[in-house]
């Protein structure tokens, strides 16, 4: 190991923060100044009751200026939540933001350990001494502007992608809509009425149609599919096929995926397949859509077919909405038919799903409640579909001869998911729905400039469908021709010098980074890598750094974090 | 304050204890009973289940009698309490009923307007004449002893009508009882039915609901049980004995008083003018500390 | 004139619109009538499904908000005029003082310390207490002490200056007027957010007169770490460490009684139930957690999988059965509770030390009034109407006026801070999904 | 301080194992104070020869904390980081050193509790095994070559970029097309890690001082004519060299590896 930046020493100033009592009542914080002060590099160390208020981030500006510090340590709470406040300071008193080292002597320190305030204090010791060695290696480093293809390409012609391909079409930026099947609008087109306004699916789609249809900003591509994705957001080449043919290329900067999901067909699962009486709720539209109903009497829908099991524990929240309304217009065509739901829990969420099922149960719609343990038995029997389910109710098994059966099936991510997701490295949950990077930010994706919206990611209903296309386009107007890449400080760099070309990087990266030139050398995208560091690990040539992480760095931290120099 | 009384006929067929008592306090409180001339059964149990019109009747006949006085209309029990207010609704929402049974009344020239106002004896006594008023009666306070009270559930559990007090939380007889310096604590079982109205079908079950609830009383440290209902004491009282034996514990004994009794004690009375000899549960002991002071 | 967007209501969704919007280089007015940004999302402990704590994914977002060059944030102000219409809304906010001045206080904390009046602390769901010039948490954003006009002593008419003595950089100005705002913007957000139902509307479960009855907000203070009790489950009858716990779902919601609670189903509190049964267990595995519940609402990405957690993996029991009734044993504060297990059909009574009745999301009480000052409807139960549900569920009633989040009916965080992207969208372009209304 | 306290190192992936660290704190969960903490951006950027280096510096013991399938945010590849632990620990027993004392875990963001249990245990567990031998100032001087030399294994060309093809290896075939077993693929891995780390002791004791192939033989206890064929081995590789010629038996000196 070497501690090479022995010779060049900036100066580093400490501030240690009390968090009102959260630290201060467990280490013993001057005791800690003192000790930092020792620290080898260390200029300036000092305290405050709370670094991160308005007037202790004023200090540390100051401080910054009085003692010309080159690099900042806050030994404080979590870098997670914290960085950035710091490095804002850095930035308003002149210093890189990327100087600033976090000592986590809080969530890590003084809260787990509160009856040992002696070894708190030694390992609070340990911390400092560990950000200021990494500290002494950090170099400044200024996140790139990256120019951005202002285009946009929207995959997936159903609400979510109108909506978003609208939007954004409103704001001047040219969008690419592209839909695999030859006519527009998705899942919507299969179905007959939508709650909770209970008017014709087509009706309200179509006047979404004419709206996108007339938009001179959006290029609608019907019939046609996204063959390949290559580059990033300076600019996504994009080829779109159509019968096996390549039809277009295109170039865009933001890729929106709004390729919706499948309703599964439970082959095998309650007799579906074997008997034409047994179908599934789309089945069930088409019939409304088709009036073809003729001589059915009763009908039985069956919840959680093919959800909410071992196999598939996800709930898919739409439906039991489904299911409501579907029974609520069969009773409205005639009183005479029988409609009974067997469920597991009623998914009725919210105000208007919550009136419709009242609605719905006020029509004479009879809710029949199973359990997990004894789900309802579907069988032909001299001819006639028969269900038998267990009701814990009224503790007996009740019995239904069925004209249909009605199957409320999932939603189930479509097959070309994977692939896009290959293409444009999407994470993807165990069931195949596109993943988001934070629970606070479910719109951002790890990938830069690839967006999810809809029912690709989640099950959910058209109204949150039109929601999502329309906040995915907000965070896609966030810029048009450039941006500030906003990633961190840490990005990988290969050294051409010692690459071999063997590639492992490029096959191991997350993000699609990573490319061979034209001379067979791996040159990493500052602005999609994710700086998780996988290449710098495998690189058989120990060719590449990752900034802000680098060898150095790790080792003078591990080093710091034993004391010592290295063995001899 | 003036009152037509109305007893009922469970108080006058065996609580007399409960009117006896009631006859004493109340006039001392200032507040007037004048009797009713022709009253009859308020209609309630016995045909409020099998002949609606003919328990409206009958509870309708005695309001009207009161209105007739000019008076509002005080009953004793609980169960004519809710009878009364029961019929008292279906009169103003059903105005053809209310119609046919005036028919019948003016046949003995009555008639019902539904004027008249129903009291409850827990009204009458915590917001008519207040607990301050109750407070300063007290001669012979009624401390170191702590009361669960039972203000029973026809009172205060009629389900959306008015009712006497919070159905969730009564806290009027508990107000009451402080006022004679007893000791009173909530506790779970407080608005637990005594189990009388299943006696009928199913005495076993009535003495298994009340030996509970006095279990409960008596687990829990209480020293006695107060109540203002002729039912309830009926079943805490009269039946303790074969609530004893029907929980196989001889040891479950529970003084039970009702309210216008241990008033009266506490007004410096003589037992004997509060039917107290006949209250069968054993009270003996309760009865020797009080008169001790 | 630069394209200004009006947000009112400083919760997450406020929040999370304002930073769109300013983002794409917005100018926006952030108005939040308490003295502080974060809504109800900083009261609150952790997330559901993922489980992270609520102030740390915040308050991030809290300080980008009020440091963002393009958002001007106004706390303790509300809307008072709206008139102009979308394009160019004339918009007046009174702006109540704080009585400090910020820029001189050094948030030394003396003012707070010196300061004679103790009140409940609503932060801490009234479990502690503030002074009259307080900060409410210490992650406030911003951080500045502000004094409560209707406690303190001052301006009760005490002539107490016991602040301003204490104050060592005379910040504190009790002469500071409420001042009057005027400003010009396009189109308006409203996200005020919710409130919760009062659970003492149902006798039966004892709220308010029991101790050992609480709260799901109250419930998130007690496991805060920077809750009154640092974390602890205590129990408020004797402040023993509570491990029989029982939640009852839908207090308020799903309810068809008459005068009681409302008809509609929450949509959020099977999981924040979850949520905190699973909080209790891992901080406490040898307590013993009950949910009573009608139907399992778990719709969501993960959702399922954490209410698998709670039940397979941290033996949490569900108990499908409404509660009849709580009762309180006197003595040791205990708690039964009485249900009937549809499931079986038995009648059971199970002793608790600490009862959470998860209470319905209800519209704001001041919708009525704001509702008035923007000129738009409000639904049956007082929650923004909007204009169809379907192809402008966010849009109001009136032109130019959006909403997100849970003012127009209960929704979770994540759906929470979609909408108010989508609602951010909206508010720029305009776009409308209908054609009729698309006009040019 | 009476007994052993052991030192302890923890490696931390920023969005899991950090958060839930965090959340540990947030939530209170007392754990002893034996462990440092250091924050990767992702696990996967643990590279071996950064743990085999801390740990021939004599710390006691590390622990790597990563997300839980499908807990990660960097969610592909999430695989490579058990490919390096367990290369690691493959080396580890190469070299004679208590594999016991490096942990892999796998935690959500949400499993505070557990996360300080594991913490728990893990101090618990290296307190029963004792110091390094490599800690203090006088360090087992055998075992410190040993793991010099799997450090050197781990910075290896070779070697990384066999764990580096691994994962294509095993699902889509070499280069010709044929399907590769983990089986094949572990003996071969097998193979050259004996070679490499024989190769690499060979190497670090002659950077010592040069020595002969039956000073060689005696010093790391290996037949002689192993080390003779190491030694022709390495000669090819440009790694040795005969410094001089003492009687008849060549003297061989270790010559830099150029970077």
């Amino acid at each position: 190991m070497n501690m090479s930046a022995e010779s060049s020493s900036p100066r580093v100033g400490v501030f240690v923060c009390r968090c009102g009592v959260d630290i201060g009542d467990v280490i013993d914080v001057p005791a800690l100044v003192e000790y930092a002060k020792k620290v080898q590099g260390v200029a300036y160390a000092t305290e405050d009751s709370f670094a991160c208020s308005t007037s202790g981030l004023e200090k540390i500006e100051d401080a910054i200026k009085r003692h010309n510090l080159e690099r900042l340590v806050v030994a404080a709470c979590t870098p997670r939540t914290h960085e950035a406040i710091f490095q804002s300071a850095c930035e308003r008193s002149g210093l890189n933001k990327y100087l600033v080292e976090m000592a986590n002597i809080r969530e890590q320190c003084s809260w787990v350990h509160r009856d040992d305030s002696q070894a708190a204090t030694e390992k609070a010791k340990d911390l400092v001494r560990m950000a200021v060695a990494k500290a002494r290696l950090l170099q400044p480093w200024k996140e790139p502007e990256i120019k951005v293809n202002p285009n946009i390409l929207v995959v997936g012609g159903g609400v979510s992608g109108l909506s978003s391909a609208l939007s954004l079409a409103d704001l001047g930026f040219k969008i690419y809509l592209v839909e695999k099947e030859a006519e527009l609008g998705g899942m919507l087109k299969s179905l007959h009425k939508l709650s909770p306004t209970m008017r014709d699916s087509s009706e309200s789609l179509e006047s979404m149609l004419r709206l996108v249809e007339q938009n001179p900003n959006i290029e609608i591509h019907t019939s046609s599919r996204v063959k390949s994705v290559e580059g990033a957001i300076s600019n996504f080449e994009v080829e779109i096929e159509s019968d096996g043919k390549v039809v277009e290329r295109f170039n865009v900067g933001r890729i929106i995926v709004a390729i919706g999901a499948e309703i599964l067909k439970p082959h095998g699962l309650y007799g579906y397949g074997h008997d034409k009486r047994i179908i599934i709720q789309l089945d069930l539209e088409e019939k409304l859509k088709n009036n073809d109903l003729k001589g059915v009497g009763t009908v039985v829908m069956i919840q959680c077919a093919g959800s909410r099991n071992d196999e598939r524990p996800y709930c898919s929240r739409i439906c039991c909405n489904t299911a409501l309304k579907n029974a609520q217009i069969l009773r409205e065509l005639s009183p005479d038919i029988d409609v009974y739901i067997i469920y597991k829990d009623l998914i009725t969420y919210g105000v208007e799903s919550s009136a419709l099922e009242l609605n719905t149960k006020r029509r004479g719609v009879k809710l029949i409640r199973y359990r997990d343990e004894s789900p309802p038995e579907v069988a032909i029997e001299d001819g006639s579909v028969v269900v038998k389910v267990f009701s814990p109710t009224i503790n007996e098994e009740m019995t239904f001869r069925a004209d249909l059966v009605v199957l409320s099936t999932p939603l189930v991510p479509r097959g070309e998911a994977s692939e896009l997701a290959r293409m444009l490295k999407l994470p993807q949950d165990p069931f195949g729905f596109f993943k988001e990077a934070h629970q606070l930010s479910p719109l951002d994706f790890a990938t830069e400039g690839v967006y999810v919206c809809g029912t690709a990611r989640a099950p959910k209903d058209a109204v949150e469908s039109i929601s999502e296309g329309l906040g995915v386009g907000s965070k896609a107007a966030e810029y048009k021709f450039s941006r500030i890449r906003g990633r961190g400080a840490a990005f990988a760099e290969i050294n051409e010098k010692k690459c071999s070309g063997c590639g492992i990087c490029i096959e191991l990266c997350p993000y699609n980074a990573i490319r061979k030139d034209e001379i067979g050398i791996s040159r990493t995208d500052s602005a999609l890598c994710g700086g998780c560091g996988v290449c710098a690990a495998s690189c058989p040539e120990r060719a590449i750094t990752i900034h802000h992480f680098t060898d150095d760095q790790l080792e003078a931290q591990l080093l710091a974090a034993i004391d010592r120099r290295p063995r001899k | 304050m003036k009152y037509a009384l109305f007893p009922g006929c469970t108080v006058q067929a065996d609580q007399f204890g409960y009117e006896a008592s009631a006859r004493e306090v109340l006039p001392r409180l200032g507040v007037e009973l004048v009797d009713m001339e022709g009253s009859s059964c308020c209609g309630f149990p016995a045909f409020s289940s099998i002949y609606p019109s003919a328990w409206f009747y009958l509870s309708a006949r005695n309001m009207a009698i009161a209105e007739s006085m000019g008076l509002d209309l005080l009953p004793l029990c609980n169960g004519c309490h809710l009878s009364f207010v029961e019929t008292k609704h279906h009169l103003e929402v059903n105005p053809r009923l209310k119609e046919s049974i005036n028919e019948n009344l003016r046949r003995e020239g009555l008639t019902y307007t539904g004027d008249v106002k129903i009291a409850h004896i827990l009204e009458v006594l915590h917001d008519a004449v207040g607990v301050e008023k109750i407070g300063a009666s007290v001669k012979r306070p009624i401390g170191g002893l702590k009361f669960a009270t039972h203000p029973g559930c026809h009172a205060i559990r009629s389900g959306g009508l008015d009712h006497t007090d919070d159905p969730e939380n009564p806290q009027k007889l508990d107000d009451l009882m402080r006022a004679l310096g007893a000791d009173v604590m909530d506790y779970p079982e407080k608005t637990d039915c005594c189990g009388s109205s299943l006696a009928i079908a199913s005495g076993k079950t009535t003495l298994m609901i009340a030996g509970e609830k006095l279990q409960s009383v008596k687990k829990l440290g209480f020293d006695g049980l107060v109540t203002v209902c002729p039912f309830c004491f009926k079943v805490f009282d009269n039946r303790q004995r074969a609530i004893q034996a029907a929980m196989g514990d001889r040891s479950l004994n529970v003084p039970v008083f009702y309210y216008t009794q241990l008033l009266g004690l506490a007004m410096g009375l003589e037992p004997e003018k509060l039917g107290l000899e006949l209250n069968l549960s054993p009270i003996d002991p309760i009865l020797e500390k009080i008169l001790e002071g | 004139m630069d394209e200004s967007v009006l947000v009112i209501g400083g919760g997450v969704a406020g929040i999370q619109a304002s930073l769109d919007l300013a983002n794409r280089g917005i100018k926006v007015h952030l108005v939040e009538k308490a003295p502080f940004i974060g809504g109800v999302m900083a009261q609150l402990d952790k997330t559901f499904p993922t489980m992270n704590c609520c102030i740390c994914i915040l308050e991030p977002k809290m300080i980008e908000c009020y440091r963002h060059p393009k958002i001007t944030v106004h706390t303790l102000s509300e809307v008072t005029e709206v008139g102009g219409s979308k394009g160019n809304f004339k918009v007046k906010v009174i702006e109540r003082p704080r009585f400090v001045d910020t820029s001189r206080c050094t948030r030394c904390g003396a003012c707070i310390e010196k300061c004679p009046v103790t009140v409940p602390d609503e932060f801490q769901a009234g479990f502690e207490s503030r002074k009259a010039i307080y900060i409410p948490f210490p992650q406030a954003v911003p951080y500045a002490p502000s004094i409560d006009k209707g406690s303190c002593l001052h301006f009760g008419g005490g002539g107490c200056i016991v602040c301003e003595e204490a104050c060592p950089t005379g910040a504190i100005k009790y002469e500071q007027d409420p001042r009057t705002v005027s400003l010009n913007v396009s189109s308006i957000i409203v996200a005020t957010g919710f409130e919760q139902y009062d659970p003492k509307e149902m006798g039966e479960y004892g709220y308010k007169r029991y101790d050992n009855v609480i709260t799901p907000l109250e419930f998130e203070r007690l496991v805060s770490p920077y809750g009154p009790t640092g974390g602890e489950l205590t129990r408020p009858s004797d402040g023993k460490i509570a491990k029989r716990i029982a939640f009852i779902q839908c207090v308020g919601s799903r309810s068809h009684r008459p005068g009681i609670g409302v008809p509609y189903c929450s949509g959020i509190c099977c999981m924040y139930a979850a949520k905190e049964a699973v909080t209790i267990k891992e901080k406490y595995p040898d307590s013993e957690v009950t949910i009573f519940y009608i139907d399992i609402k778990a719709f969501s990405r993960d959702f399922q999988n954490l209410i698998n957690k709670a039940r397979d993996e941290m033996g949490v029991e569900y108990i499908r059965g409404k509660p009849g009734e709580i009762r309180e044993n006197p003595l040791t504060k205990d708690l039964y509770i009485w249900y009937e297990d549809t499931d079986t059909g038995e009648i059971g009574r199970k002793e608790v030390d600490l009862a959470i009745l998860s209470a319905a999301l209800l519209p704001r009480n001041e919708n009525t009034r704001l509702a008035q000052v923007l000129g738009v409807d409000l639904d049956e139960f007082g929650f923004f109407k909007v204009e169809d549900p379907f192809l402008s569920s966010l849009e109001t009633t009136r032109d130019g006026i959006y909403v997100c989040g849970c003012c127009h009916g209960p929704r979770d965080i994540s759906n929470s801070v979609v909408e108010a992207s989508a609602a951010a969208m909206k508010a720029t372009t305009g776009t409308r999904l209908t054609a009729e209304g698309s006009g040019g | 301080m009476t007994g052993y306290e052991p030192r302890l190192i923890g490696f931390l992936c920023n969005c899991c194992g950090y958060a839930v660290a965090d959340l540990a704190g947030i939530s209170r969960i007392q754990y002893p104070p034996n462990i440092r903490f250091l924050r990767l951006m992702c696990c996967r950027r643990l590279d071996p020869s950064l743990v085999l280096g801390i740990l021939s510096e004599g710390i006691d013991g590390v622990m790597i904390t990563t997300c839980s399938l499908g807990g990660c945010n960097f969610i592909k590849n999430h695989e490579q980081v058990e490919k390096k632990f367990l290369f690691m620990k493959r080396l580890l027993e190469k070299a004679g050193f208590e594999s016991e004392r490096v942990t892999l875990e796998y935690l959500f963001a949400s499993e505070g509790r557990k996360f300080a249990d594991q913490v728990d245990s893990f101090i618990e567990r290296v307190r029963g095994l004792g110091p390094s031998p490599l800690s203090g100032d006088s360090p087992d001087q055998d075992l410190l070559l040993n793991i010099r030399a799997a450090k050197a294994v781990a910075e290896n060309y070779r070697m990384r970029a066999l764990v580096g093809k691994e994962e294509k290896l095993v699902k889509e075939g070499n280069v010709y097309g044929e399907p590769v077993t983990q089986e094949e693929l572990d003996t071969v891995m097998d193979d050259a890690v004996e070679n490499e780390y024989v190769h690499q002791k060979i190497r670090l004791t002659l950077l010592e001082e040069p020595a002969s192939v039956k000073k060689l033989s005696e010093k790391l206890g290996i037949d002689s004519k192993k080390v003779l064929e190491h030694i022709v081995a390495m000669r090819q590789l440009g790694w040795v060299d005969v410094k001089e010629i003492l009687g008849s038996s060549p003297i061989y000196t270790a010559l830099e590896v150029p970077e």
